[in-house]
Protein backbone atom coordinates (compact mmCIF):
# COMPACT_ATOMS: atom_id res chain seq x y z
CA UNK A 1 0.00 0.00 0.00
CA UNK A 2 1.10 3.56 0.08
CA UNK A 3 1.46 5.23 2.92
CA UNK A 4 0.10 8.89 3.79
CA UNK A 5 2.90 11.48 3.73
CA UNK A 6 5.56 11.14 6.98
CA UNK A 7 8.48 12.91 8.30
CA UNK A 8 11.94 11.75 7.82
CA UNK A 9 11.64 9.58 11.10
CA UNK A 10 8.75 7.89 10.18
CA UNK A 11 6.02 9.93 11.73
CA UNK A 12 2.54 11.15 9.87
CA UNK A 13 2.62 14.80 8.80
CA UNK A 14 -1.07 14.32 8.89
CA UNK A 15 -2.74 12.49 11.79
CA UNK A 16 -5.83 11.89 10.36
CA UNK A 17 -5.08 9.93 7.46
CA UNK A 18 -4.29 7.02 10.09
CA UNK A 19 -6.06 3.62 10.33
CA UNK A 20 -5.02 0.43 11.01
CA UNK A 21 -3.82 -0.72 7.74
CA UNK A 22 -1.47 2.48 7.75
CA UNK A 23 -0.47 1.18 11.48
CA UNK A 24 0.31 -2.31 10.10
CA UNK A 25 2.55 -1.13 7.50
CA UNK A 26 4.28 1.36 9.92
CA UNK A 27 4.56 -1.65 12.19
CA UNK A 28 6.26 -3.79 10.07
CA UNK A 29 8.55 -1.39 8.55
CA UNK A 30 10.18 -1.97 12.59
CA UNK A 31 9.23 -5.75 12.13
CA UNK A 32 6.36 -5.46 14.57
CA UNK A 33 3.23 -7.46 13.77
CA UNK A 34 0.86 -5.99 15.19
CA UNK A 35 -1.27 -8.51 17.84
CA UNK A 36 -4.03 -7.54 20.01
CA UNK A 37 -1.69 -6.54 22.98
CA UNK A 38 -0.07 -3.98 20.48
CA UNK A 39 -3.36 -3.00 19.70
CA UNK A 40 -4.48 -2.76 22.99
CA UNK A 41 -1.70 -0.14 23.74
CA UNK A 42 -1.93 1.82 20.83
CA UNK A 43 -5.78 2.43 21.12
CA UNK A 44 -5.36 3.42 24.47
CA UNK A 45 -2.13 5.79 23.21
CA UNK A 46 -4.72 7.05 20.79
CA UNK A 47 -7.47 7.89 23.57
CA UNK A 48 -4.60 9.55 25.77
CA UNK A 49 -3.76 12.14 22.97
CA UNK A 50 -7.59 12.60 22.49
CA UNK A 51 -8.39 13.49 25.92
CA UNK A 52 -4.78 15.41 26.77
CA UNK A 53 -3.18 16.36 23.30
CA UNK A 54 -0.49 15.24 24.62
CA UNK A 55 1.86 12.01 23.30
CA UNK A 56 3.85 10.79 26.54
CA UNK A 57 7.11 13.21 26.18
CA UNK A 58 9.24 9.76 27.65
CA UNK A 59 9.43 6.28 28.12
CA UNK A 60 8.74 6.33 32.09
CA UNK A 61 5.45 8.57 31.23
CA UNK A 62 4.36 6.25 28.02
CA UNK A 63 5.04 3.59 30.93
CA UNK A 64 2.57 5.75 33.32
CA UNK A 65 0.20 6.44 31.30
CA UNK A 66 -0.16 2.87 30.24
CA UNK A 67 -0.85 1.85 33.95
CA UNK A 68 -3.03 4.54 35.01
CA UNK A 69 -5.55 2.68 32.52
CA UNK A 70 -4.44 -0.64 32.95
CA UNK A 71 -2.49 -2.23 35.33
CA UNK A 72 1.01 -3.26 36.76
CA UNK A 73 1.56 -6.49 34.28
CA UNK A 74 1.45 -4.10 31.12
CA UNK A 75 2.04 -0.62 32.87
CA UNK A 76 5.95 -1.41 33.00
CA UNK A 77 8.54 -0.88 30.68
CA UNK A 78 9.54 -4.33 30.01
CA UNK A 79 6.09 -5.20 29.00
CA UNK A 80 6.07 -2.01 26.61
CA UNK A 81 9.92 -2.60 25.19
CA UNK A 82 8.61 -6.35 24.20
CA UNK A 83 5.76 -4.94 22.22
CA UNK A 84 7.70 -1.76 21.42
CA UNK A 85 11.55 -2.19 20.84
CA UNK A 86 13.96 0.18 20.48
CA UNK A 87 12.32 3.84 22.19
CA UNK A 88 8.75 2.63 23.51
CA UNK A 89 7.13 5.65 23.61
CA UNK A 90 8.41 7.01 20.20
CA UNK A 91 7.77 3.32 18.83
CA UNK A 92 4.42 3.05 19.78
CA UNK A 93 3.42 6.83 19.10
CA UNK A 94 4.48 6.44 15.36
CA UNK A 95 2.56 2.94 14.73
CA UNK A 96 0.14 4.69 16.69
CA UNK A 97 0.22 7.62 14.36
CA UNK A 98 0.82 10.72 16.68
CA UNK A 99 3.21 13.39 16.82
CA UNK A 100 6.82 12.63 17.67
CA UNK A 101 6.86 13.13 21.48
CA UNK A 102 8.49 16.85 22.65
CA UNK A 103 12.19 15.33 23.17
CA UNK A 104 12.03 18.07 25.63
CA UNK A 105 13.02 14.78 28.50
CA UNK B 1 40.40 34.69 36.78
CA UNK B 2 41.34 32.01 39.32
CA UNK B 3 40.98 28.80 37.68
CA UNK B 4 41.19 26.60 40.82
CA UNK B 5 37.91 25.68 42.57
CA UNK B 6 38.61 25.71 46.39
CA UNK B 7 37.21 22.74 48.27
CA UNK B 8 34.49 23.10 50.81
CA UNK B 9 32.37 25.90 48.57
CA UNK B 10 29.31 25.09 47.21
CA UNK B 11 28.79 23.90 43.63
CA UNK B 12 26.66 26.07 41.09
CA UNK B 13 24.61 25.72 38.56
CA UNK B 14 23.02 28.66 36.63
CA UNK B 15 19.57 28.93 34.80
CA UNK B 16 18.66 31.46 32.73
CA UNK B 17 15.03 32.00 31.20
CA UNK B 18 15.16 36.10 30.66
CA UNK B 19 15.43 36.45 26.78
CA UNK B 20 18.86 38.43 25.58
CA UNK B 21 17.15 41.79 24.24
CA UNK B 22 14.00 41.13 26.53
CA UNK B 23 15.59 41.07 29.71
CA UNK B 24 18.98 41.90 31.77
CA UNK B 25 19.18 38.05 33.15
CA UNK B 26 22.00 36.54 30.31
CA UNK B 27 23.76 40.23 31.76
CA UNK B 28 23.45 39.70 35.14
CA UNK B 29 23.95 35.92 35.41
CA UNK B 30 27.17 36.34 33.46
CA UNK B 31 28.19 39.40 36.01
CA UNK B 32 27.05 36.54 38.74
CA UNK B 33 29.16 33.65 37.32
CA UNK B 34 32.64 35.62 36.81
CA UNK B 35 32.00 36.72 40.71
CA UNK B 36 31.88 32.94 41.23
CA UNK B 37 34.66 31.93 39.21
CA UNK B 38 36.89 34.83 40.74
CA UNK B 39 35.65 33.76 44.05
CA UNK B 40 37.42 30.20 43.72
CA UNK B 41 33.76 28.51 43.20
CA UNK B 42 33.20 25.59 40.83
CA UNK B 43 30.33 26.00 37.69
CA UNK B 44 28.81 22.67 37.29
CA UNK B 45 26.43 24.05 34.39
CA UNK B 46 24.64 26.42 32.61
CA UNK B 47 20.65 25.75 31.38
CA UNK B 48 19.15 27.82 29.09
CA UNK B 49 15.46 27.65 29.09
CA UNK B 50 12.50 29.51 27.14
CA UNK B 51 13.51 32.63 26.09
CA UNK B 52 16.79 32.34 27.39
CA UNK B 53 17.73 30.30 24.26
CA UNK B 54 18.47 33.49 22.93
CA UNK B 55 21.77 33.75 24.06
CA UNK B 56 23.11 30.22 22.16
CA UNK B 57 22.09 31.88 18.64
CA UNK B 58 25.53 32.34 16.46
CA UNK B 59 23.49 34.85 14.47
CA UNK B 60 23.04 37.54 17.30
CA UNK B 61 24.70 40.84 15.33
CA UNK B 62 25.03 43.46 18.30
CA UNK B 63 26.69 46.95 16.89
CA UNK B 64 30.31 46.62 17.41
CA UNK B 65 29.82 49.14 20.03
CA UNK B 66 27.58 47.42 22.24
CA UNK B 67 28.37 44.28 24.56
CA UNK B 68 28.56 41.21 22.44
CA UNK B 69 26.70 39.11 25.28
CA UNK B 70 27.00 35.54 23.19
CA UNK B 71 30.64 36.05 23.28
CA UNK B 72 31.38 37.44 26.67
CA UNK B 73 29.99 34.01 27.68
CA UNK B 74 31.50 31.62 25.29
CA UNK B 75 34.57 33.17 26.43
CA UNK B 76 33.59 32.17 29.95
CA UNK B 77 32.30 29.17 29.12
CA UNK B 78 35.54 28.12 27.26
CA UNK B 79 38.23 29.34 29.55
CA UNK B 80 36.33 27.61 32.44
CA UNK B 81 35.28 24.93 30.42
CA UNK B 82 31.73 24.92 31.58
CA UNK B 83 29.21 22.97 29.98
CA UNK B 84 26.22 25.31 28.23
CA UNK B 85 23.11 23.70 27.58
CA UNK B 86 19.79 25.42 25.54
CA UNK B 87 16.51 23.29 26.15
CA UNK B 88 15.87 21.42 23.10
CA UNK B 89 12.16 21.98 22.93
CA UNK B 90 12.76 25.90 23.69
CA UNK B 91 15.14 25.76 21.11
CA UNK B 92 13.77 24.64 18.09
CA UNK B 93 10.63 26.26 18.60
CA UNK B 94 12.27 29.44 18.66
CA UNK B 95 14.49 28.89 15.73
CA UNK B 96 17.79 27.38 17.29
CA UNK B 97 19.18 24.55 15.35
CA UNK B 98 22.22 22.63 15.61
CA UNK B 99 23.04 21.04 12.53
CA UNK B 100 21.74 17.12 13.99
CA UNK B 101 18.37 18.89 14.38
CA UNK B 102 18.45 20.82 11.17
CA UNK B 103 18.78 17.85 9.60
CA UNK B 104 16.51 15.96 11.11
CA UNK B 105 14.21 19.01 10.44
CA UNK B 106 14.59 19.56 7.29
CA UNK B 107 15.57 22.78 7.49
CA UNK B 108 18.21 24.52 5.54
CA UNK B 109 20.69 25.96 8.11
CA UNK B 110 22.18 25.21 12.11
CA UNK B 111 23.14 28.31 14.20
CA UNK B 112 23.67 27.12 17.59
CA UNK B 113 26.90 28.82 19.05
CA UNK B 114 30.30 27.14 20.06
CA UNK B 115 30.28 26.13 23.48
CA UNK B 116 26.44 25.53 24.02
CA UNK B 117 24.54 21.69 23.58
CA UNK B 118 21.09 21.50 22.35
CA UNK B 119 19.86 18.97 25.15
CA UNK B 120 16.71 17.81 27.02
CA UNK B 121 15.26 19.34 30.56
CA UNK B 122 16.82 16.45 31.57
CA UNK B 123 20.05 18.19 31.91
CA UNK B 124 17.91 21.15 34.35
CA UNK B 125 16.98 17.98 36.32
CA UNK B 126 20.33 16.61 36.70
CA UNK B 127 21.33 20.15 37.88
CA UNK B 128 18.88 20.16 40.88
CA UNK B 129 20.26 16.93 42.25
CA UNK B 130 24.05 17.87 41.27
CA UNK B 131 24.63 21.11 42.04
CA UNK B 132 24.87 22.25 45.65
CA UNK B 133 22.82 25.77 44.70
CA UNK B 134 20.50 26.26 41.10
CA UNK B 135 19.97 30.16 40.88
CA UNK B 136 17.87 31.05 38.39
CA UNK B 137 18.08 34.15 36.11
CA UNK B 138 14.24 34.85 34.74
CA UNK B 139 13.09 37.78 32.95
CA UNK B 140 11.94 40.69 34.27
CA UNK B 141 9.77 43.29 33.86
CA UNK C 1 22.17 46.76 60.78
CA UNK C 2 25.01 44.28 60.05
CA UNK C 3 26.17 43.18 56.73
CA UNK C 4 24.56 39.90 55.10
CA UNK C 5 27.54 37.87 55.47
CA UNK C 6 28.04 38.03 59.46
CA UNK C 7 25.10 35.62 60.22
CA UNK C 8 24.48 32.16 59.53
CA UNK C 9 20.65 31.78 58.62
CA UNK C 10 18.58 28.79 59.83
CA UNK C 11 18.13 25.80 57.50
CA UNK C 12 14.69 26.91 56.35
CA UNK C 13 15.96 30.24 55.98
CA UNK C 14 15.51 31.76 52.14
CA UNK C 15 17.25 34.16 49.88
CA UNK C 16 14.78 36.27 47.93
CA UNK C 17 15.94 37.11 44.33
CA UNK C 18 13.92 39.59 42.93
CA UNK C 19 14.53 41.62 39.45
CA UNK C 20 11.30 42.90 38.94
CA UNK C 21 9.79 46.61 40.06
CA UNK C 22 7.99 47.24 42.85
CA UNK C 23 4.56 47.25 40.60
CA UNK C 24 5.19 43.81 39.22
CA UNK C 25 3.03 41.27 41.22
CA UNK C 26 5.82 39.04 41.83
CA UNK C 27 7.12 42.00 44.42
CA UNK C 28 4.49 41.77 46.58
CA UNK C 29 4.09 37.99 46.13
CA UNK C 30 7.99 38.15 47.35
CA UNK C 31 7.08 39.96 50.23
CA UNK C 32 4.73 37.79 51.55
CA UNK C 33 6.53 34.56 51.31
CA UNK C 34 9.18 36.49 53.76
CA UNK C 35 9.38 34.63 56.71
CA UNK C 36 11.81 34.09 59.86
CA UNK C 37 15.85 34.54 58.71
CA UNK C 38 14.93 35.38 55.32
CA UNK C 39 16.97 38.22 52.99
CA UNK C 40 15.67 40.11 50.54
CA UNK C 41 17.90 40.92 47.32
CA UNK C 42 16.70 43.54 44.96
CA UNK C 43 18.32 43.30 41.71
CA UNK C 44 18.02 44.76 38.12
CA UNK C 45 14.77 46.93 37.88
CA UNK C 46 13.93 45.79 41.60
CA UNK C 47 16.34 48.17 42.58
CA UNK C 48 14.32 51.34 42.39
CA UNK C 49 12.31 49.77 45.24
CA UNK C 50 14.81 51.79 47.20
CA UNK C 51 13.31 55.45 46.01
CA UNK C 52 10.01 53.93 46.17
CA UNK C 53 8.27 55.51 48.97
CA UNK C 54 4.99 53.35 48.87
CA UNK C 55 6.82 50.26 50.04
CA UNK C 56 8.66 49.37 53.39
CA UNK C 57 11.06 47.04 52.91
CA UNK C 58 11.99 44.44 55.10
CA UNK C 59 15.22 45.30 57.24
CA UNK C 60 17.65 41.88 55.74
CA UNK C 61 17.66 43.65 52.35
CA UNK C 62 20.17 44.98 50.03
CA UNK C 63 20.70 45.96 46.38
CA UNK C 64 23.31 45.18 43.50
CA UNK C 65 25.08 48.89 43.21
CA UNK C 66 25.43 48.21 39.77
CA UNK C 67 21.90 47.98 39.00
CA UNK C 68 21.30 51.12 40.76
CA UNK C 69 24.05 53.13 39.45
CA UNK C 70 23.04 52.16 35.99
CA UNK C 71 19.50 53.94 37.20
CA UNK C 72 20.97 56.87 39.03
CA UNK C 73 20.17 55.74 42.48
CA UNK C 74 22.55 56.36 45.23
CA UNK C 75 24.97 53.89 46.39
CA UNK C 76 25.73 55.02 50.03
CA UNK C 77 25.22 52.94 52.67
CA UNK C 78 22.85 53.81 55.34
CA UNK C 79 22.21 53.45 59.07
CA UNK C 80 18.60 51.73 57.99
CA UNK C 81 17.87 50.76 54.83
CA UNK C 82 18.52 48.19 52.32
CA UNK C 83 22.35 47.72 52.24
CA UNK C 84 24.57 47.74 48.65
CA UNK C 85 26.26 44.96 47.42
CA UNK C 86 28.46 44.01 44.55
CA UNK C 87 28.32 40.76 42.85
CA UNK C 88 30.70 39.05 45.06
CA UNK C 89 28.41 40.20 48.13
CA UNK C 90 25.77 38.32 46.36
CA UNK C 91 28.01 35.47 45.84
CA UNK C 92 28.57 35.41 49.63
CA UNK C 93 24.78 35.02 50.57
CA UNK C 94 24.02 32.43 47.56
CA UNK C 95 27.08 30.94 49.51
CA UNK C 96 25.53 30.96 53.12
CA UNK C 97 21.49 30.55 51.89
CA UNK C 98 20.64 26.89 51.48
CA UNK C 99 17.31 27.97 50.25
CA UNK C 100 17.32 30.63 47.21
CA UNK C 101 14.11 31.45 45.33
CA UNK C 102 14.05 33.64 41.97
CA UNK C 103 10.93 35.60 41.82
CA UNK D 1 19.36 17.97 48.95
CA UNK D 2 15.57 16.80 50.62
CA UNK D 3 13.29 14.62 48.81
CA UNK D 4 10.86 16.90 49.46
CA UNK D 5 9.11 17.99 46.11
CA UNK D 6 9.65 20.74 44.04
CA UNK D 7 7.41 23.54 43.54
CA UNK D 8 6.68 24.76 39.87
CA UNK D 9 4.78 27.78 40.00
CA UNK D 10 2.19 29.20 36.81
CA UNK D 11 1.39 32.52 37.88
CA UNK D 12 0.38 33.54 33.97
CA UNK D 13 -3.05 33.19 32.22
CA UNK D 14 -3.45 30.90 29.27
CA UNK D 15 -2.37 31.34 25.78
CA UNK D 16 -1.04 35.01 25.98
CA UNK D 17 2.31 33.66 26.08
CA UNK D 18 4.22 30.28 26.25
CA UNK D 19 5.28 31.03 29.90
CA UNK D 20 3.15 28.62 31.87
CA UNK D 21 3.43 25.55 29.13
CA UNK D 22 7.43 25.73 29.62
CA UNK D 23 6.74 25.85 33.52
CA UNK D 24 4.26 22.40 32.97
CA UNK D 25 7.38 20.92 30.78
CA UNK D 26 9.49 21.10 33.70
CA UNK D 27 7.24 19.92 35.91
CA UNK D 28 6.34 16.71 33.59
CA UNK D 29 10.07 16.39 33.20
CA UNK D 30 10.68 16.26 36.88
CA UNK D 31 7.83 13.66 37.11
CA UNK D 32 9.36 11.40 33.62
CA UNK D 33 12.80 11.11 36.28
CA UNK D 34 10.64 10.58 39.42
CA UNK D 35 11.30 13.77 41.09
CA UNK D 36 8.67 14.63 43.37
CA UNK D 37 6.62 17.30 41.66
CA UNK D 38 3.86 19.96 42.66
CA UNK D 39 2.39 22.76 40.78
CA UNK D 40 0.92 25.88 42.22
CA UNK D 41 -1.31 27.74 40.09
CA UNK D 42 -1.67 31.72 41.58
CA UNK D 43 -2.63 35.10 40.26
CA UNK D 44 -3.85 34.71 36.77
CA UNK D 45 -2.20 31.66 36.79
CA UNK D 46 -5.82 30.52 38.29
CA UNK D 47 -7.05 30.95 35.05
CA UNK D 48 -5.92 27.46 33.98
CA UNK D 49 -7.75 25.73 35.79
CA UNK D 50 -11.38 27.23 34.11
CA UNK D 51 -13.56 24.49 33.08
CA UNK D 52 -14.95 24.53 29.40
CA UNK D 53 -11.65 25.99 27.63
CA UNK D 54 -11.36 25.43 24.19
CA UNK D 55 -7.83 26.80 22.26
CA UNK D 56 -8.54 24.84 19.20
CA UNK D 57 -9.68 28.36 17.41
CA UNK D 58 -7.02 30.21 18.32
CA UNK D 59 -5.07 27.29 17.04
CA UNK D 60 -3.33 26.53 20.30
CA UNK D 61 -3.73 23.46 22.72
CA UNK D 62 -5.67 23.49 25.55
CA UNK D 63 -3.77 24.08 28.28
CA UNK D 64 -6.38 22.09 30.91
CA UNK D 65 -6.37 19.21 28.63
CA UNK D 66 -2.49 19.11 28.99
CA UNK D 67 -2.74 20.02 32.59
CA UNK D 68 -5.26 16.71 33.18
CA UNK D 69 -2.36 14.66 32.41
CA UNK D 70 -0.12 15.88 35.43
CA UNK D 71 -1.49 13.45 37.83
CA UNK D 72 -1.25 10.66 35.24
CA UNK D 73 2.78 11.36 34.80
CA UNK D 74 2.88 11.70 39.01
CA UNK D 75 2.80 14.91 39.94
CA UNK D 76 2.02 14.83 42.98
CA UNK D 77 -0.87 17.88 43.75
CA UNK D 78 -1.97 20.56 41.79
CA UNK D 79 -2.36 24.00 44.33
CA UNK D 80 -4.86 26.62 43.66
CA UNK D 81 -4.21 29.94 45.55
CA UNK D 82 -7.30 30.75 47.47
CA UNK D 83 -7.22 34.48 47.03
CA UNK D 84 -6.61 34.76 42.91
CA UNK D 85 -9.35 32.03 42.48
CA UNK D 86 -11.99 34.73 44.22
CA UNK D 87 -10.87 37.34 42.17
CA UNK D 88 -11.04 35.45 39.37
CA UNK D 89 -14.66 34.30 40.35
CA UNK D 90 -13.80 30.63 40.08
CA UNK D 91 -15.76 28.20 41.96
CA UNK D 92 -14.93 24.80 39.96
CA UNK D 93 -11.97 23.74 38.83
CA UNK D 94 -10.97 21.43 36.10
CA UNK D 95 -8.75 19.70 36.50
CA UNK D 96 -9.42 19.95 40.56
CA UNK D 97 -6.66 21.33 42.91
CA UNK D 98 -6.24 22.04 46.14
CA UNK D 99 -7.03 25.22 47.86
CA UNK D 100 -3.89 27.15 49.63
CA UNK D 101 -2.83 30.63 50.96
CA UNK D 102 0.52 30.07 50.09
CA UNK D 103 2.90 31.82 52.82
CA UNK D 104 6.46 31.60 54.33
CA UNK D 105 5.88 28.37 55.56
CA UNK D 106 4.26 26.92 52.05
CA UNK D 107 6.41 27.50 50.08
CA UNK D 108 9.63 26.46 52.75
CA UNK D 109 8.10 22.66 52.55
CA UNK D 110 9.76 22.48 49.15
CA UNK D 111 13.24 21.67 47.82
CA UNK D 112 12.98 24.57 45.37
CA UNK D 113 10.66 26.70 44.25
CA UNK D 114 10.44 27.48 40.63
CA UNK D 115 9.12 30.17 38.80
CA UNK D 116 9.60 31.26 35.37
Amino acid sequence: MSLPERNNEGFLENASEWDEAVARAIAAESGIDLTEKHWEILFLLREFYKRHEVSPPSNRLFVKAVKDSLDEDKGNSIYLMQLFPGTPAKTACRIAGLPRPTNCL
Amino acid sequence: MDSTPAAGLPGYSLVISGGLYSSQAPATALAFAKALVSTGHRIDRVFLYGEGVSLASALNTPPSDETDWTRAWQELLTDQDIPAFACIASALRRGLLNQQEADRYQRPAANLADGFVIAGLGEWVQALADSDRVIHFPGGA
Amino acid sequence: MSKPDSKVPPVTATLHLVNKTPDHSRFAECLLAMGQGDYLLLMENAVVAVADCRHRLPPDTGFLVADARARGLGDEPSEKGPQPLEYADMVRLTDRFHRIVSW
Amino acid sequence: MTDSAVLVVIDQPPYGDWQGREALDMAFSLAAFDRPVALLFRGPGVNWLRPGQDAGPLGQKTVSRNLGAATIFGVEALYADTTSLAHFGLRDMEPPAETVSPDAAFYRSFSHVVQL
